[in-house]
């Protein structure tokens, strides 16, 4: 049992770090050279890192730090389906490519499996909706069905995509955690098939995700508590810090225990990324539920403890508490995944 | 005891309902239930709506053209026109500053100031809450020096609702440096096109602008728009407090909110089942429900001592507590109602943006109308101020 | 609308509530003697009111006590289901008389229709449980069916049983909450049949035990919360009162709004007593369910915000606590009443 | 990271696992489970059976006797001893007592006083509390005056944890009146045999007797049973209360109550189906064991670091409220389950009573064992006490 970063996490961690305080402009491929892409695949696939905890790391940086990248859907949840089915990634890694995943849809919430859109040989007809970093992509992995009901878990195959595609049309909105998502509607647009039966790989996929999601959670709620604190020692009101006024200082000691049990959730689902699925599911669903319930309680919070001032949107604390608070309705939210978690065994 | 309405009562609701229907533009209540934010005109628009009523005051004595309804009336009023999503009535000159002309303004303020107010030549915002006072609100900076027959205004107001539109602002300003935190203040009016006013947009988290800084430079401001006497403005503004907590427990918003939960988790779908059927979502509608149903009782209750003429007390905090936790609960099980599709956020809540967002459920800006409301247990005494005047009040007489 | 008592209510009211407070000796006959019983039935059964303010007026005084006794259960209930089938009950309100009710069964849990005790013409064989104020009873009613599946509406007849009659045998044992219960067993027990279909009986009598339940629940709130009040005001511990710690003085305030949330469901309940079914029902769940919270609420903070001293058997406060907490074991708790008030419609 | 245990580790617990299948008497176990009260030969014959491994004393050096195991051993053998329902080592000689003479005790104190704490000669309780202080502990008042070779002791202790079974008590006196209120407290061992002392019990809220006042009416005491320097004993206090937080999490606890949950919610009926098949229950259940699947780690987190030689800080705070919640919790939860089956009391609860109440669904005493956990967020330091340790650390440097 040992809960130290190895040598090499804790150098790509401080690396990284360093960068996110200071980083302007081209972010990206910044990042690209660090390695820090590369950390998020294995060795077989082209990287180097690629573990659970390869990935709470970096994305726990990154939610550190009060910028909006959509590192885990142009390049994490996308790459990592590619690699798995054995497709080159290097053009990821070197920070040249971003990719989307167009797999939601209007009608399936939070269930993976839920594809009601057709494919007819590889002619792909449907709508996906809030198809993160879809603008910027430049090939789209689609899901589709090509046999069974909207919720069977066999008859999903996957195709890529070109964006100019024919019959392939984008609209894109603004998001409230920053950045942008797509809806997609297909008719009749020709794909590249990657598998006849992808669900299985999509559930790997998902699964570093919600893992790479909770800990991005954790690492804005880190920043949230650590502004929050900081506020309470230097804000004054009827002539004290406010943080000497236990109606205050008491609930921001509940924050801290939430933060605790946020962080122990995902070094839980950090370690069990690559267990057999069942296993590795329960504890990502008490993961993503944890970060949930503990995330809207901080995002609440520190708001609150705040006052006005966390209400705008000038000072960063509204930024990481929207972060917080959307990260629920990402990869299965508090509810999906407590029903996950009881139908996988109390 | 008897829960039921009187016949009277029961009247009265029958014709707020028929105003209701009769006169508020289906495009105007679709907005508010979408929480898209409303332009000046439809404000304007709705307060003369209500003005050639006579149904804009329904606080104010009859003789100041108001419609002197008790506590009941005002309460039924609210609550159905909120449950109809009508807009808001701007409470600042209606509900703040009117009272204060009754009380403490004379003669010819009253004359004056008063029939603007009713007939929308003027708007008006609050100047009360400064950077760096926060709950402490006595703490206040801003100046103003006597200069002949003028009053020379310096300082800083923020949180100041829809100040973009109002032409008119009323100040708490420091007329005596050397006095005590409380004593020393006083109560003015400023025109908002004197030379050195200016109003700076503060945005807030969900993208919209509802609130501003108004900053004052050498502002010269006629000795006649002293309200009262000078340095006792923070007897007037503890006055227009009390005043500002009419509809504290926001039973009428809770319930138009609670119905969109409702027609939002009807229409989500979960494995092709409508949500509101899922046990767990029941559960937090079910327990939200029962809340509100119990919560308007409290209101009723001291609603209905503030009609027989007993005044509003401390409960008052008590009721702005659960209220908005209530609202504020509410707002977040739409959110989670719309699922993956409260994730198109922003524009909707950005007056003048008129890019429409997917919205397959018609849940409307969720996400923002969860953000913004927030401010509900910040603004307005916070919860943790109201909590503390509560404790107050049961700690009296300890040892 | 309007929320006062009146005038003979208020009378009542006061009378009792000094009783109450000087209550020694022989407390039964003496709320008899004013009255108090005859309050909890209607001119037509014989008393002067059963109305639901009357119930919620007298419980509430009860629950306001520092005693324990089963009027509920002795008196309410077993007298208004006889009532109600046209009996006479002036034994019940001269107070010489008492009875209980035998319905609740081991596997019944909370749903009033589950009866597997069987009737065999007028002979009666099964298990209850834990009916209350069983030692007591100069005569017990009990549920038993003749026809049906034990969770049947129909098929559950009533019948008055002599708690001496061959076959029945008592297990007595005390309750958290004082008073005591009694698990009966019925062995071919002669019985006097009192009706052949008692759902819907027994379902008007427990709406009725369910508002007073809640109303000496609320009662019960209001002394722990008093007493909390003065404790936090007189003890001093750094120096100070205890009150004067925001830690602890705004919790309080948190309990002030869940007595009134308390208060309020009680006198909605009261008001939907003789309401139809369905319309009291919902009403009558939700303020079991919101008792069931704030209860456990008050009790488990008044507790605490005593430290120790609230622990003790000694100090009045735990009593209530137990009262307060047990109550939520009684008439359906707090998810049995949520889930009964989704099933008549959100 | 490696969440898995060492092979050593592995080994150990195999061990300690073995150990209670082979030493623990079922009927014990049970007791334990039913959360009925023990009877002092039930500790005594446990004492001596770790005793005879070695195991009594896990955080004693060797060279006293102890087993001298790390934080991850003695987290992994209080955790397997609670989930087997063993009964619990009765900590006031062992982890309180036996720290502080090992730092502070004089050779004398420490040849005579520690063996007698492990072949059980002694058994040890607590003086810290006073009825007048509670949470402000260093407000004491029981005094103890010099007299020649004896200090003669005045006062009166509370809460004192099985004082009924102990002949021994350590007490905190004030021997300087006159000083600041930490200063002029010393560390006593007082003999409860000699004349003057009387313990009275207290009855708790679930009929239970395990704490009790110690009240002391000019009791003379021995001066070589002065635990290091007059007037330094709040120094030795607070180095005992910082040893007392072992276990702080009660993970052990924690898992063992939650499958007494799930097993009475598995037999528990709900029209005809177990009660753990329905949403709501079932809702509450996960919650829970989420919960503690994350505090489990935090405990681990905060014990490995300890193991590596860093101070247990305050972090301990955290641990304790949030593993005091949850403990809470589930007792709640069990109450819950049992439904209508909670309601028979008491009895079980107190010591010598054997009448058995019916309980058909074997959930043992619930309603007392979750009124009796009440205690988990008030003894030991309340929870409050924690938030405001933890809460000035926080703000420390806030200017």
């Amino acid at each position: 049992m040992n809960f130290d970063l190895t040598e090499e996490r804790q150098m790509l961690q401080d690396t990284l770090r360093r960068f996110l305080a200071e980083a302007q402009g081209d972010v990206w491929s910044g990042l690209a050279e660090l390695g820090v892409i590369a950390a998020l695949f294995s060795e077989e696939q082209g990287g180097f890192g690629g573990a659970g905890f390869d990935l709470a790391l970096v994305f726990e940086e990154l939610g550190r730090a009060d910028l909006s990248l959509p590192l885990i859907d142009a390049v994490l949840v996308p790459g990592r389906l590619l690699a798995g089915l054995g497709e080159d990634v290097s053009g990821l890694m070197d920070g040249t490519e971003r990719l989307a995943l167009a797999h939601t849809e209007a009608n399936g919430r939070y269930d993976l499996e839920w594809v009601e859109t057709r494919a007819d040989g590889d002619r792909l007809s449907g709508e996906k909706s809030a198809v993160i970093a879809a603008s910027t992509a430049d090939r789209l992995i689609v899901s589709a069905r090509h046999s069974g009901a909207p919720d069977d878990t066999a008859g999903i195959g996957l195709w890529l995509v070109d964006p100019d595609a024919p019959g392939l049309t984008r609209r894109s909105y603004a998001l409230a955690q920053g950045g942008e998502a797509a809806d997609i509607s297909l008719s009749d647009t020709p794909g590249t098939r990657l598998t006849e039966e992808g669900f299985d790989a999509l559930a790997d996929t998902m699964a570093a995700g919600l893992l790479a999601q909770t800990a991005e959670t954790l690492g804005a709620m880190e920043t949230a508590l650590t502004m929050t604190q900081d506020y309470l020692g230097t804000r004054k009101q009827f002539g004290r810090p406010i943080g000497s006024f236990q109606a205050l200082s008491h609930r921001m000691v509940d924050l801290m225990v939430a933060q605790e049990q946020a962080r122990s959730a995902v070094i839980l689902a950090a370690a069990h990324l690559d267990h057999p699925a069942e296993e590795r599911d329960r504890v990502l669903s008490a993961a993503k539920n944890i970060l949930g319930r503990t995330g809207q309680l901080v995002a609440e919070e520190t708001i609150q403890l705040h006052g006005g001032i966390g209400m705008t949107d000038e000072y960063a604390l509204s930024r990481f508490a929207k972060r917080i608070v959307m990260a629920d309705h990402r990869f299965g939210d508090t509810d999906h995944h407590m029903e996950r978690f009881i139908a996988l065994g109390l | 005891m008897d829960l039921t309405l009187s016949t009277e009562m029961q009247a009265f609701r029958d014709e707020v309902c028929a105003f209701l229907a009769a006169e508020l533009p289906p495009e105007l209540a679709e907005k508010g239930r979408r929480h898209q934010s409303l332009d000046k005109r439809d404000y304007e628009f709705w307060h003369a709506k209500l003005n050639d009523r006579g149904w804009l005051a329904p606080n104010w004595p009859k003789r100041f053209g108001g419609a002197e309804w008790d506590a009941v009336q005002r309460t039924i009023f609210e609550d159905e026109c909120a449950m109809a999503h009508a807009p808001r009535v701007v409470p600042f000159g209606l509900s703040m500053l009117g009272p204060v002309l009754h009380k403490f303004g004379s003669e010819a303020q009253q004359n004056h100031w008063l029939p603007r107010i009713l007939d929308g030549s003027d708007w008006w915002c609050q100047g009360y809450s400064e950077p760096g006072a926060g709950s402490d609100l006595a703490a206040l900076k801003t100046a103003a020096a006597r200069d002949g027959e003028h009053y020379v205004v310096n300082g800083q107001k923020t949180w100041t609702t829809l100040g973009q539109h109002a032409n008119m602002i009323f100040c708490l300003v420091r007329t005596d440096p050397a006095a005590k935190k409380q004593e020393g203040i006083s109560f003015l009016l400023i025109d908002m096109d004197t030379p050195g006013v200016e109003v700076r947009p503060i945005t807030l988290i969900d993208g919209g602008a509802e609130v501003n800084e108004v900053w004052f430079t050498d502002v010269r401001v006629p000795v006649e728009n002293l309200v009262g006497q000078e340095n006792a403005g923070w007897t007037y503004a503890k006055y227009l407090l009390t005043h500002e907590r009419t509809n504290i427990a926001g039973v009428g918003f809770s319930r138009a909110g609670l119905a969109a939960v409702k027609r939002i988790a009807t229409r989500a779908r979960q494995r092709g089942r409508p949500l509101i059927e899922n046990p767990h979502f029941a559960a937090r509608v079910a327990q939200v429900e029962m809340d509100l149903m119990a919560m308007a009782t409290t209101n009723l209750r001291i609603v209905s001592r503030a009609a027989a003429g007993q005044a509003p007390g401390v409960e008052s905090s008590l009721l702005k507590i659960k209220g908005t936790q209530i609202r504020q609960e509410i707002t977040d099980l739409a959110r989670r109602a719309a699922g993956p599709h409260a994730l198109p956020f922003a524009s909707e809540a950005v007056e003048g943006s008129n890019e429409p967002l997917p919205d397959p459920l018609e849940a409307g800006a969720v996400a923002a109308s969860y953000f913004n409301n927030r401010k509900l247990s910040i603004f307005g005494g916070s919860n943790e101020i109201q909590r503390e005047i509560y404790a107050k009040h049961l700690m009296k007489g300890a040892s």
